[in-house]
């Protein structure tokens, strides 16, 4: 038994809790994936659908949000030197693309509703707002975790341990992005 | 093992526990302290239960005398009785069984036990109350919406749950699901919280072989629970979807599938069950070794059985579907994983059975209680292999039958195992003693009408009788069984009347019982070393160092009876373990 | 005491349903009074009494902790012993299916059992189909496959005394088969809460003698001679 | 316990990333059979998601426990799709 963390740090404390969460969300997503998985492979089609939407698009917002976790990473690697500074650079960049990610979803979105593509209007695009928009809810609550830690930098209090934390939970919605996007635009 | 030094209290724990004037919100209702958090989790559960039990008169009622008036609640027609057992069985299993057995039992035990201050975030502790709390406002506004309260199961299986024309329900079950919602986040965060705090702020010397059982069982079901809620949340979000957007994920008109959902929602459904049952069964543990003074038997095998039947539970969720039309090829490999999961269980049974070999059995109130536990617990699980085996299910599924295991082995834990751990733990909650000839008297009223109440289910499901029907006399073949549907119900009425001598034992002892001494049952476990009832912070100065595992009783060469986990002997004057 | 609240069972295979009942029922009986015994036994035995210790045994050593594990190896054996009893009752009632002397197609709706019968040609589909709500008329001995639809929720149909229970799901269509050895007429009630009329939504099988039945179908296809009975 | 903590190259595993990205896009591009595309562009998912987790969130320098609550979910999500699809896709 090597997990004896006897009077931990509350790093330690947040890094293991994070984890747990991250754990059982791998189960949300994961149910919801799984879900849309046998439902495409059940009926043959979704092809034709899925063809509607913009891998341009797409893989732009894959390009910033893979530029936000290394940012986000970048912010953590900052905060290990006790460069301030660089912590609200970082971070502030990373809400930033978060939040440009969230812009071009919403772009997204709107398009394909004045085109008539709506959350009822069949099976794919029943899964695809229900995916992209438990995802993108995710990236909203990522966005906000690190506006707090960003105020809390900017008025010169330490973010501590919990801009790892908060990072954790970053990496991980972007490691669900990593899964939607080929599951949603590429794959046919 | 060397035993590492004294540790000081970190600097945030002292500071709580020097707040010594909080006021009335933060020291009762927005607190941080876990053992009030606890007793929340408790209030709730236990008001949670009347609400629930409530509902059981008026449908066992309906069930007897079929379209009368019911005292206290007047005509219930088909529709109202479709609400009744679908908010009978969401109030009882989501608001009954995991607030007390999960919520109160984990709060209160976890740091105590671990020998830790409070939990690792007391304030997020406080949010996944408040979070269930809201949710249960939910739930009982649900019933006074427009068109009453959900009514497709609590199951909910769509797509009679998925579009509001086939139920007549609109709000009443999208409360339901948000209800659900919320619940299902406040436990997630709960559990997190409990397995954060056993991992990370055991006290100096707590290894996880010297745990107590009831950590190890709490622990477990709170990652069961973790893993196997995910697929139904996101399985939620697409039935309120369906609901409100129209979607047909669940609908086959528009290309969804209903087995879908009946698949997600017993990949958790199923382990639910372990998770509510774990922490029955370990407060029972507990029970057992303090009364009959001995070491549990085998407390290694019973973390491994306990660890199998987690890993189990995974396996085992479409038994609940033998008859729902999945793939028949599929059914043997899950009916023979339901059987084979009574072979971790039975080796906890024995072994319950085997720590009262050669013991010192005292049969205080608990004791009895734990007891009672082990009998009903039994029955319970021998009649679940009747249900697993797959070719019997084909007569008994949705039958009353069902209905009788279910209650004798998930209201045998609520009832047996919480009440065991409420007797037991009540001294050390609230700092006084209950009163012990009305525990017995409780216990055994109890005990005879669950009996009388449950028993003759099995029969009337033998013959027939489905489930979620609302008039029996409806049914031909159903006439020779409704003297036994009366006898249910009287004897169900006689379960609830029985609960009145703990109310009373309960609420006089809180204000006027015998003051608790910190230890008054000679257990050997860390709660016991602090003051009854703990202050914030649990312990004084320093918290205690462990040195030995948590069922040292009758240890040989020791003057008392147990040696507490906590107590520094000199070397040489006794063997330490482990 | 169980075994004769069972309804008669008036189906082929359900002779080895109640047979593995039977089979289930003692192995449990034997093992909860066995335990249930134990645990008296010891309460009775072992009270404190004056001047008594209990016995300090942690059940750690091999010799203890065989009084677990063949207890447990026992469960193990027996649980191996009904699920292969019971992979047979199952490979009988669900796998090995017969082929059917007589169709229909049962489709469950809010909240009525639609029992469709194929007509003297025995094809689905044709002019000769006749819909009757809830009565399923069949001959005794004889096998009938009844293909199970639901139109708007989950359904169950279920026959208690025929050992025969089927959901019937919206989207799918499910092969069960049954072969009655006795006449009679029996309840058909809904298993699986289908919505406000659940309660009460019930069919009536009628089992016919093989003579029955023949002039039941010529009230119900007249035109149709002798020899064409639906097969 | 934080601060000896050499870690990776951030900025080299970003453009490993956006090549992978690319490299996945034009796999779409390929004259390849459908099951061969899907499977080329699901294992370049995978190999993001890996670099992501190892690097960015440090699961290369953690102990097993981590390792254990990353993996397990993954695990029982695979297999309960596995177990579902004779159910959901192939039924007739």
């Amino acid at each position: 038994m090597t997990v004896v963390f006897e009077q931990s740090t509350p790093a330690l404390r947040g890094k293991i809790a994070i984890w747990w969460v991250i754990a059982s969300e791998v189960m949300i997503f994961g149910g919801a994936v799984g879900s849309y998985i046998m439902a495409r492979a059940a009926s043959p089609g979704w092809s034709a659908e899925a063809a509607h939407l913009s891998t341009f698009m797409a893989a732009i917002n894959t390009f910033v949000l893979l530029t936000s976790s290394m940012t986000m990473a970048m912010a953590f690697a900052s905060y290990q030197k006790g460069d301030q500074r660089g912590v609200r650079r970082f971070l502030l960049l990373t809400i930033l693309l978060g939040l440009a990610f969230l812009g071009i979803k919403a772009y997204e979105y709107t398009s394909h509703i004045m085109e008539g593509a709506v959350p009822w209007s069949g099976s794919f695009w029943s899964f695809y707002y229900m995916l992209t928009g438990l995802h993108a809810l995710h990236v909203l609550a990522g966005a906000i975790v690190n506006f707090i830690l960003f105020l809390a930098a900017g008025r010169g209090l330490s973010t501590g341990y919990r801009i790892e934390i908060a990072g954790l939970y970053w990496h991980f919605v972007d490691i669900v992005w990593i899964f939607l996007f080929p599951l949603l635009y590429l794959s046919y | 093992m060397s035993n590492p030094p004294r540790v000081a209290p970190s600097p945030s724990s002292v500071a709580q526990a020097a707040h010594g004037e909080l006021g009335f919100w933060r020291t009762y209702v927005f607190t941080t302290d876990h053992k009030t958090i606890a007793k929340q989790y408790l209030s709730l559960g236990l008001f949670m239960a009347f609400v629930g039990g409530y509902l059981a008169y008026v449908m066992r009622w309906q069930l007897a005398f079929p379209d009368t008036s019911i005292p206290g609640f007047g005509f219930v027609g088909p529709e109202t009785y479709n609400a009744l057992v679908t908010n009978h069985g969401t109030i009882m299993v989501f608001f009954v069984a995991m607030p007390i057995l999960l919520g109160a039992f984990g709060n209160f035990l976890i740091p105590l036990m671990i020998g830790a201050r409070d939990m690792a975030f007391p304030r997020l502790n406080m949010l996944s109350f408040w979070i269930l709390a809201v949710s249960a406002l939910l739930i009982l506004i649900s019933f006074f919406v427009p068109a009453g309260g959900a009514s497709a199961g609590w199951t909910g299986y769509a797509p009679l749950s998925a579009r509001a024309e086939y139920t007549g329900v609109n709000w009443g079950i999208n409360l339901w699901l948000f209800a659900h919602a919320l619940e299902f986040s406040s436990f997630l965060i709960g559990g997190v919280n409990f397995l954060t705090t056993a991992i990370t702020m055991r006290a100096p010397g707590m290894t996880f072989s010297r745990l107590p059982l009831v950590i190890w069982q709490l622990l477990t079901a709170s990652v069961i629970f973790l893993l196997s809620v995910g697929p139904l949340i996101a399985a939620a979000v697409m039935l309120l979807m369906d609901r409100l957007l129209g979607t047909s994920f669940f609908v086959p008109e528009g290309g969804g599938d209903p087995l879908l959902w009946e698949h997600l929602f017993w990949f958790f459904g199923h382990p639910e069950v372990y998770v509510i049952l774990l922490p029955g069964l370990g407060a029972v543990l507990e029970v057992l070794a303090v009364f009959s003074r001995k070491p549990i038997f085998g407390y290694r095998w019973i973390i491994y059985s306990t660890l199998a039947t987690g890993v189990l539970s995974f396996l085992v969720w479409a038994h609940h579907m033998f008859i729902s039309g999945m793939d028949p090829r599929l059914v043997m490999p899950f009916s023979i994983a339901t059987i084979l999961i009574s072979v971790p269980l039975s080796l906890i049974i024995f072994s319950m059975i085997l720590t009262l070999w050669k013991g010192s059995i005292r049969l205080a109130t608990p004791m009895l209680w734990a007891l009672g536990f082990i009998a009903m617990f039994i029955l319970g699980g021998l009649t679940g292999i009747v249900n697993g085996s797959a070719a019997l299910d084909i007569q008994i599924h949705g039958t009353h039958f069902v209905v009788a295991h279910f209650h004798y082995t998930l209201l045998s834990v609520v009832i047996f195992g919480g009440f065991t751990g409420l007797y037991f733990w009540f001294p050390k909650m609230f700092g006084r003693m209950m009163n012990e000839p009305l525990g017995k008297l409780h216990f055994l009223l109890t005990l005879l009408f669950f009996n009388l109440t449950f028993f003759p289910m099995h029969a009337v499901g033998l013959a027939g009788m489905p489930r979620r029907i609302a008039n029996p006399l409806q049914y031909e073949f159903l006439k020779a069984v409704q003297p036994l549907n009366v006898q249910i119900t009287i004897s169900a009425i006689g379960l609830i009347i029985a609960q009145l001598p703990f109310l009373i034992n309960f609420a006089w002892s809180i204000m006027a019982g015998r003051k608790a001494e910190s230890n008054p049952w000679e257990a050997a476990t860390l709660e016991w070393t602090a003051p009854s009832p703990p202050p914030h912070g649990n312990w004084g100065e320093a918290i205690p160092t462990v040195y030995r595992g948590p069922y040292e009783y009758s240890p040989p060469g020791v003057r008392e009876d147990y040696l507490p986990q906590d107590r520094a002997l000199a070397a040489g004057s006794a063997k330490e373990r482990r | 005491m169980f075994l004769n609240w069972l309804p008669e069972n008036i189906s082929t295979y359900g002779g080895e349903i109640d047979s593995l009942f039977r089979l289930i029922y003692y192995i449990t009986l034997a093992w909860f009074i066995v335990t249930m015994g134990a645990m008296l036994g010891f309460v009775l035995l072992f009270r404190r009494r004056d001047g008594q210790r209990a016995a300090y045994i942690t059940g750690e050593k091999l010799s203890q902790v065989a009084w677990l594990i063949v207890p447990t190896v026992l469960v193990l054996g027996l649980d191996l012993w009904i699920d292969f009893r019971g992979g047979d009752a199952w490979a009988k009632a669900r796998l090995h299916v017969p082929p059917s002397e007589l169709q229909v197609q049962v489709t469950g709706k809010q909240f009525n059992w639609e029992i469709l019968y194929p007509g003297p040609d025995g094809q689905f589909g044709t002019a000769d189909d006749l819909q009757i709500d809830n009565e399923l008329h069949v001959a005794v001995n004889k096998v009938v496959g009844v293909t199970l639809k639901s139109k708007d929720v989950i359904h169950s149909l279920f026959l208690p005394s025929l050992r025969l229970q089927q959901n019937a799901v919206p989207g799918r269509k499910f092969h069960v088969w049954f072969q009655a050895t006795k006449t009679g007429v029996f309840e058909i009630p809904c298993a699986e809460l289908c919505g406000f009329g659940h309660s009460g939504m019930v069919g009536h099988l009628t089992v016919h003698t093989a003579e029955e039945y023949d002039k039941w179908a010529k009230e119900q296809w007249p035109a149709a001679t002798g020899e064409a009975i639906p097969r | 316990m934080t601060a000896e903590r050499v870690h990776p190259n951030y900025v080299a595993i970003w453009v490993w990333l956006v090549v992978l990205m690319v490299a996945g896009v034009l796999a779409t591009r390929l004259p390849l059979g459908k099951s061969a595309v899907n499977s080329l562009i699901f294992a370049i998912a995978a190999v993001k998601a890996a670099l992501v987790a190892l690097n960015y969130m440090h699961l290369r320098s953690e102990n097993w426990l981590i390792y254990a609550l990353a993996i397990v979910p993954v695990l029982l999500v695979v297999a309960m799709t596995l177990v579902l699809f004779p159910d959901i896709v192939f039924h007739h």
